[in-house]
């Protein structure tokens, strides 16, 4: 698979983690491509953390509304059914429990469920965002990201960037399978294409349990 | 009472050394005529508190770019390459700060809370000098409230009393920051008669001076 | 996701000994029918989470007069002589909270605050049992979250997803409500196809059963 | 001065503490009828702490709206420029400092500025509503009542009753007179109609600093 490849692989099994009428955040990059997934037959509200929820693509060439913006400033749209909100009540909605999932990146995560996806020390300090109260505050924080970075493992067994949250990632998806966060350590519950366990196994630091029924990541 | 001031007059207000909240989210929502304005008169060694700094020649990041800005209170600041130069080179002081605990530590100023406890950035370096209270077996940061000398906000609609209204995702910080400054300057869109009371997004009060509305 | 449930349906949701919020300000905003079918249906032992409990035949207050209530958190009871009857003969546990500390409680649940600092009730015996905390020489007084099983609240307009509008002084303690229980009952008076989502004042996401709007 | 006389007396000089662009709000009963006595030539904003600014008289009969009453769940009306908002907004106002002045009764106040108005224990306990916030929370707390319950003092050195909040009174206007709360103690600055200074003190327990510079009462 090629890098695109990779991206809509990890993008499509995602959006199968989802169930009607969730309320999901996606973060930037990758987790952005889970919309396009997302089954015809359930009903997924988008909730944008600069304030609204209905999140819808983006507009037609030439309809864009400045006043209209994703969390990355792109213009979108927002669907029947939508509601727009200020920064307090956005917030109050991620730490208060009300997103059912929040999709994000992430630079290393690690045996218990810590994140590290905001800061690379004296080269790359963005700023968090939203993104460390939607790690705490969603129900369910699934990473999505290339399984290693140059070749050098992202999943390891302790995080060394600087965290974005403490034991909070619930589930890791990557092109190479599905990894649940669980008390006994991360378990390999499904086996992306292409590869096999040793692979995984040889491309994660972390110590991975190989689930008892272990399927095919369906994609 | 009226507010309704010159744009220039509403720069006035804004001195050397002044803590200022800027509404808007990536430069969505922000006052721009008043944020130009302030880059032309040059006033500097400015506190910025804003969501983010938005880009190096959009919204309030101009501020940065032109080396008005001492010192930033964000979330973000990922846009702005200016805003991590002088951040790296030591030029501009930057705190960053959990998007959701800038909003309530805002929010928390302009409702005479003392302190608010948010689950967020425990266990990460934003709790590093913070006092951490335990409730119920969960831990929890003590985030003290945030205000400013002067708010600098954004409304779609401003109506002749000064009652605010914001158009879809211009809304983001707006609302809070003109809770929270000693003095509030809107920068109107639309000046109109009168909002209908259920829709008001900012109410009058809270309002000092009204900038724009030319149609 | 159909929402649209009978008002038969609606109270079945509630249960003996259940924490049940009723928005509303002395029966101003409260859901009237939800609360008449409540009272026919006896539902007994409630925690109830209100403002006040207006009046023995108007409003939430005939829950008490009907003594389904085992206690009521609130910050007044003056106009229904039934509570203060029933707390003075230790029928019915009453606590009341000062207003303000009543909203900050239950916005804090609905935003996933472990509590906050309120000045409100220092020196009084409000702060009997809470921590205190002294911020910058004032001391506060750390109020915790404060949710329920369910809330039952009023919208003047709901739309078919949900999203709900209040008119006038019905808003009061409904929106935070909304925010801060496990199941969320709204009754509206008038269903409408879709409301202005910049008007919207609940986001549909808050709510779980829609009752009424027969027109 | 019979009782109807005495309280129009309080509420009238109390009008006088407003400036132009005030927001104020009311406690109900005697300070509701300062509304009747704002000068014509400024604009005070009175807030409901039930959810508005602008509250205005009652509506004509006949035009009650269910959906718009007070605090005291009267029917009323609001002005042109007014708005509505929800309880945590209502008391971000009253708590943040944004209303200019309360006006509210009591039941006993003291020396340093404590104040009784929510409890007599074992007897009446309606409740403090939203009279802790706005004692706590507005710039000025004024206590508009009459100066004696049947014949006793309620300006007392100490309040018995259980306090609404400490140290926030700011003045006190009744029939006798007005009174400063200081540093050094309680200073009468006016006095009432048809009263000596020698009646205002036997009629208040609390020492009384008189001002050098004491006027008659504006009414």
């Amino acid at each position: 698979m090629d890098k695109k490849q990779i991206k809509e692989v990890i993008a499509k099994r995602v959006a199968k983690e989802f169930s009607d009428g969730d309320v999901v955040n996606l973060g930037i990059g990758l987790p952005t491509k889970v919309a396009n997934y997302i089954a015809d037959d359930i009903k997924v509200i988008l909730q944008s953390e600069n304030g609204f929820i209905g999140l819808g693509q983006a507009p037609e060439k030439g309809k864009e509304d400045k006043d209209l913006t994703n969390a990355g400033a792109q213009p979108v749209t927002i669907k029947k059914g939508g509601a727009f909100f200020d920064s307090a009540e956005s917030f109050a909605i991620i730490r208060g429990g009300h997103v059912d999932a929040t999709v994000l990146g992430a630079l290393q995560v690690d045996e218990d469920g810590n994140l590290a996806n905001w800061m690379i020390p004296g080269k790359m300090v963005p700023g968090m965002g939203g993104a460390m109260d939607l790690v705490v505050g969603a129900k369910k924080v699934i990473i999505a990201m290339v399984h290693t970075q140059k070749g050098r493992p992202k999943i390891l067994k302790k995080c060394q960037l600087p965290l974005t949250a403490k034991n909070q990632v619930d589930m890791i998806i990557t092109e190479m399978g599905v990894i649940k966060v669980t008390d006994k350590g991360l378990v390999l519950t499904e086996l992306g294409p292409e590869v096999t366990v040793e692979d995984v196994k040889s491309s994660t630091e972390a110590e991975l349990i190989i689930a008892d029924d272990l399927k095919k990541m369906d994609v | 009472m009226d507010k309704f001031i010159k744009l220039d007059e509403a720069v006035d207000q804004i001195k050397d050394g002044m803590t200022v909240m800027i509404g808007g989210f990536l430069g969505c929502g922000n006052p721009h005529k008043i944020i130009d304005k302030l880059v032309d008169k040059g006033v500097k060694d400015l506190t910025i508190i804003a969501n983010d700094t938005s880009f190096v020649d959009y919204g309030l990041g101009k501020l940065v770019a032109n080396k008005q800005v001492k010192k930033v209170i964000t979330s973000h600041i990922g846009t702005n390459k200016e805003t991590g130069r002088q951040m790296n080179e030591k030029e501009t002081e930057v705190i960053l700060v959990p998007q959701g605990t800038l909003a309530e530590q805002i929010r928390a100023a302009g409702a005479g809370l003392g302190g608010i406890l948010t689950p967020t950035g425990v266990g990460t370096i934003v709790e590093e000098g913070k006092e951490k209270i335990e409730i119920e077996g969960k831990e929890y940061l003590l985030e003290l409230p945030l205000s400013a000398d002067v708010a600098l906000i954004k409304g779609s609609k401003v109506d002749n009393f000064g009652n605010v209204y914001y158009e879809k995702s211009t809304r983001n910080f707006n609302t809070i920051m003109a809770t929270a400054a000693e003095t509030v300057i809107v920068e109107a869109e639309e000046i109109v008669d009168e909002i209908n009371p259920n829709n008001v997004m900012t109410p009058n009060i809270f309002i000092d001076y009204i900038v724009g509305g030319e149609k």
